[in-house]
């Protein structure tokens, strides 16, 4: 415990350090939303009307460009040995990794999306469903994620050949997300989406650290 | 080089500037209040109450003078990095940094004023028309200046890089500019203002350009005042620093 | 007391080495020796359990090593090719943070110590990223003056160092021994330590 | 000029060697611009309407994902201090690493969108336009993201810290490139969009080496 | 000849070194000498253009380098701790790559010759990736085989090298210097060379 402690300090400290990551994923994430009413024309109706799919993709998007410095800086310069040679079981040490990764690229998202739904002329209670909707859905992004990034560390091409991994399997968290923010403002409730991705966050919770675990020590051998 | 031109680069050492700046920068702070407050005052109480947008309008006095300066500052900021590449001096640079947040708090003044205004007058808080896309680029670009140079240690190099940001992206002020000729869109053209009864375009001019210039005045005092923060920081083992009376006590 | 039976080593189409037999115990040294490219850093990562070796068995204190692996770990320190140290974070908190990685959080007072006395003094709070080549090294291997493993197993410890900086730390590797440590190190340039000690060459 | 050849050689025999790099970045491709009607819902009409923004904003960030293998991996094995040093003036070098970047990143996007615009149901002639509004769109977007990424070049959070000075860089592009295939279905001609997209062109080809050379210069002092 | 006269440099708050002159004539080596972190990449990456000095001047026959980059470079070759070799590539097509970049480019068979020469008989055609870290490093040196270059400049090319591939290299660097070349190097290793030369001790 006390050494999953010291991960997660170590990561956020890291952070910290470099100080305009975290802002700079935020910034994506806004620059990104901001993309598409250029590339599609300011027509509110429309706009509205794509507004949760694209707010969803821009934040799928922002988690996955940030997955690559979840392991790959630790695999360059031998500290994942180290985290492998540690008494704690990794599995735990990875957790504080991926619990780090989400305190500072998925929560930021979280606290943003509000301001971004209002450029699309978002109401405000879908703005609600939306930010709860993300509060369930980015956590998942980084557990999966932390898999995806774990495969392909020390892969020629690990960047793009992760994103291939990664975003098929972010599929089912863009459509609950994205419907329960649609399902909710054609009056049909939010419920059943966010259950859905609760459901999916509590099996991803047991089982991607353990399976990034074993990821990571493949490309260790 | 010719004897006057020696006499212009003789400020552009941060020993000589530094004391200059200091001696300049409350006169700027203090015509900046001032000019601020008579600003308001006149368009707040002295400007008549528009016919068609009611009270509303008068956000016109902060939100266009405020989306000059930041077009303005990042030309400011273009110019200095001309010199910094041609010149190498090392003010062009703490120059530079020092106006990027004035500048960065202009454009989203621009941005947030103009979105209060739009709320009433388009019925949204945002569209996405060329002018307002523009103005959104440019406040990206001061934070992708501010960040770059934020994540570089050696302050050197860090302004070399923003010299680049800054030049490359100056293209992106005359597309702010003419956006609304080159596009129609559904932000005002630049004579709007002006078209009404001459008495009104009058105070609203006068109002317009004092806050205008109470604007110029408090980028200038904020600028100089940052950059002798920068000039200490930076030269905090020169030998004149050392002996600067508010390094000894 | 650390033992392997006919250990061998494939990469690609080749045979490494084969029926490789090591024993230290207590108080000993091992050197690896072999020309570049023998298997040296194949073999360390091998006893390390970093990677399985293609035959053979380890034992450490009679029992397999893959049976009780954390309770190996614990005993265990591995220096690679790879200092291990964050360019981004100080000596200090590379320090720090190895150390709580491994099961023994420090004192901040503890590392600076060690940090002083592997010659870091006055850097201790830099980013290691502008340390030149040497001082990292000096980081990673400040880990030594901290760790409480039995076991020391080192990759070329003594690359980038400058001549003082060898003799420190040969004598910290003594000082390890004496207190009755295990140590399995590779290196290309003559080393001497006291204490008992043996190599063992790769290759032809 | 043997020397802009050779860099180019090697850098697209390194593509190869990497095989799978060329197809991910086509894959990204095609995912991001998949997720869009996953996140949308499957309504034709809204579809046809946002296709050519989603293609274009799926395009940019396909090239910007691939922009940070522009020059960091020659910065951090040291070939990029061999290149200062090479005789043959840096910009022609930097050129040919940047027309190797498109070869492998930008053209593959070309011949790909026709496929994906039929996806969103687009009529022949506007994929037409498409493919070509992207010919003379993806070599600009090489160009700028290679100032970009030499400047984030060994620079704390370079990752997303890259986005976000080339991402609003890249907004033109996007708008005329978007807006001529908006501008041709909508009966008003691509002629002035295309020509303002190849003007940019010219003016990148001339300057965009020789900035981006500038800031290489800065990040090997 | 290659010349400077009173070059400093500043890192951080640092002043690193200050006055530092130096003289090398053809058929001359000179071994910069230092504790780690006492400046000698530093100064090697100064000698090579590739950083600004704060103070001082270099000079190449006589005439300032920074009026004369592009001539000076044609006649230098620079390698660092980084050793510039793609993972990806083989070491043939390194070598190929990296002599058509500095401005020769190379027959295959000469390119096969130099790394045979150099001790990769039979991993010509592997990705230097799977390569040991001293195979690494033979292949960034197989470059000075095949070069063409007046002036070398190396920083630390004896890293990583066992004995046998360390004696080769001094004698590739005394046939350099034979022929009339400038040798700048480091090393914390002792080296012998034939030949004049010196030392510059930098630091304390
Ligand atoms: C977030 C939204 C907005 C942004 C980013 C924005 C941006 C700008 C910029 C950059 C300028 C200076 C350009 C120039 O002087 O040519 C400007 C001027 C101006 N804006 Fe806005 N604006 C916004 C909303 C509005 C709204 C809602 C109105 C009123 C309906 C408005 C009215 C004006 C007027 C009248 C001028 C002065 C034009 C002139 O005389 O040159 N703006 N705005
Ligand atoms: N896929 C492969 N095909 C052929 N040979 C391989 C392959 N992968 C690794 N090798 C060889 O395996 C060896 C790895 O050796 P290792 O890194 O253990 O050497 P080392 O003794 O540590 O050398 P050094 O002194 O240079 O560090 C090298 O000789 C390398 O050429
Ligand atoms: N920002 C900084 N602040 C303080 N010191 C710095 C800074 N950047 C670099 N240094 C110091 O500058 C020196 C760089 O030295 P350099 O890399 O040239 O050493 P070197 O002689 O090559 O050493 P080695 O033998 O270890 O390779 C180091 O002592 C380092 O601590
Ligand atoms: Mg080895
Ligand atoms: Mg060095």
């Amino acid at each position: 415990m006390n050494a999953f402690g010291s991960v997660l300090r170590r990561d956020l400290l890291l952070a910290t350090r470099r100080k305009s990551e975290v802002l700079t994923a935020l910034f994506f994430f806004m620059i990104v939303v901001s993309l598409f009413p250029l590339g599609i024309g300011p027509e509110s109706a429309i706009l509205r009307r794509i507004a949760p799919g694209v707010l969803w993709v821009a934040a799928l998007l922002a988690a996955m460009l940030s997955l690559n410095r979840l392991f790959a800086g630790d695999y360059q310069d031998g500290t994942l040995e180290q985290l492998a040679l540690s008494p704690t079981p990794l599995a735990l040490l990875v957790g504080g990794k991926i619990l780090a990764h989400w305190l500072t690229s998925g929560l930021p998202l979280v606290v943003l999306a509000p301001v971004l739904g209002l450029q699309f002329d978002l109401p405000a209670e879908a703005l609600g469903v939306m930010m709860l909707s993300l509060l369930l859905g980015t956590p998942l992004l980084s557990l999966i994620g932390a898999i995806g990034a774990a495969l392909t560390l020390g892969v020629r091409g690990g960047g793009v050949l992760l994103s291939l991994l990664v975003l098929p399997l972010y599929i089912p968290t863009l459509i609950f997300g994205a419907g329960a923010v649609e399902a909710y403002t054609a009056g049909l409730g939010a419920g059943a989406n966010l259950s859905l991705l609760g459901a999916l966050l509590a099996l991803a919770v047991f089982f991607a650290p353990w399976a990034a675990t074993a990821a990571l020590r493949i490309a260790l051998e | 080089m010719t004897p006057s031109s020696i006499n212009w680069f003789k400020f552009a050492a941060p020993a000589r500037f530094y004391p200059l700046a200091g001696r300049l920068w409350p006169w700027f702070a203090a015509i900046g209040t001032l000019l601020g407050l008579v600003g308001l005052w006149i368009s707040f109480f002295v400007a008549p109450t528009d016919f068609q947008q009611g009270e509303g309008y008068r956000i016109i006095f902060i939100h266009v003078p405020a989306s000059w300066m930041s077009m303005f500052i990042y030309c400011v900021m273009a110019f200095y990095a001309l010199l910094g590449v041609t010149f190498n001096t090392r003010l062009a640079g703490m120059m530079s940094s020092a106006l990027a947040p004035t500048g960065a708090l202009f454009a989203f003044l621009s941005l947030w004023t103009g979105a209060l205004w739009g709320k009433p007058m388009w019925g949204t808080w945002w569209v996405w028309d060329a002018r307002l896309t523009s103005e959104l680029i440019l406040f990206f670009l001061y934070v992708g200046y501010i960040a770059l140079t934020a994540a570089i240690d050696d302050p050197r190099r860090a302004d070399k890089a923003g010299f680049i940001v800054s030049l490359v992206g100056v293209v992106n002020v005359p597309v702010i500019y003419f956006s609304v000729k080159w596009w129609n869109t559904l932000h005002q053209g630049a004579s709007v203002s002006l078209t009404k009864a001459p008495s009104m375009a009058t105070t609203m001019l006068l109002g317009m350009l004092i806050m205008a210039l109470a604007f110029w005045a408090y980028t200038i005092a904020m600028a100089l005042y940052r950059v002798r923060a920068i000039i200490l920081e930076r030269e905090r083992n020169a030998t004149w620093v050392a002996e600067l009376p508010e390094m000894k006590s | 007391m650390l033992r392997a039976h006919g250990l061998a080593c494939d990469r690609g189409d080749r045979r490494l080495f084969s029926g490789v037999d090591l024993r230290v115990q207590p108080g000993e040294w091992l050197q690896v020796e072999g020309a570049n490219g023998a298997g040296k850093t194949s073999l360390l990562r091998i006893l390390a359990g970093l990677s399985p070796a293609a035959e053979g068995r380890i034992e450490w204190n009679e029992s397999a090593v893959c049976d009780a692996r954390d309770e190996y770990h614990a005993r265990l320190l591995y220096l690679g090719h790879g200092p291990a140290i964050k360019d981004d974070l100080s000596g200090l908190e590379n320090l720090q943070a190895s150390a709580a990685i491994a099961g023994h959080p420090l004192e901040e007072g503890t590392a600076l110590a060690a940090l002083r006395r592997i010659g870091l003094r006055g850097r201790e709070e830099l980013p290691t990223r502008v340390l030149s080549q040497g001082q990292k090294r000096r980081v990673a291997l400040a880990r030594l003056l901290c760790s409480q493993a039995r076991l020391w197993i080192l990759d070329e410890p003594f690359v980038a160092l400058d001549v003082a900086a060898v003799d420190q730390l040969c004598g910290i590797l003594d000082e390890h021994l004496s207190r009755g440590g295990l140590l399995i190190f590779t290196s290309h340039q003559p080393v001497r330590l006291a204490g008992q000690g043996g190599c063992l060459r790769l290759g032809q």
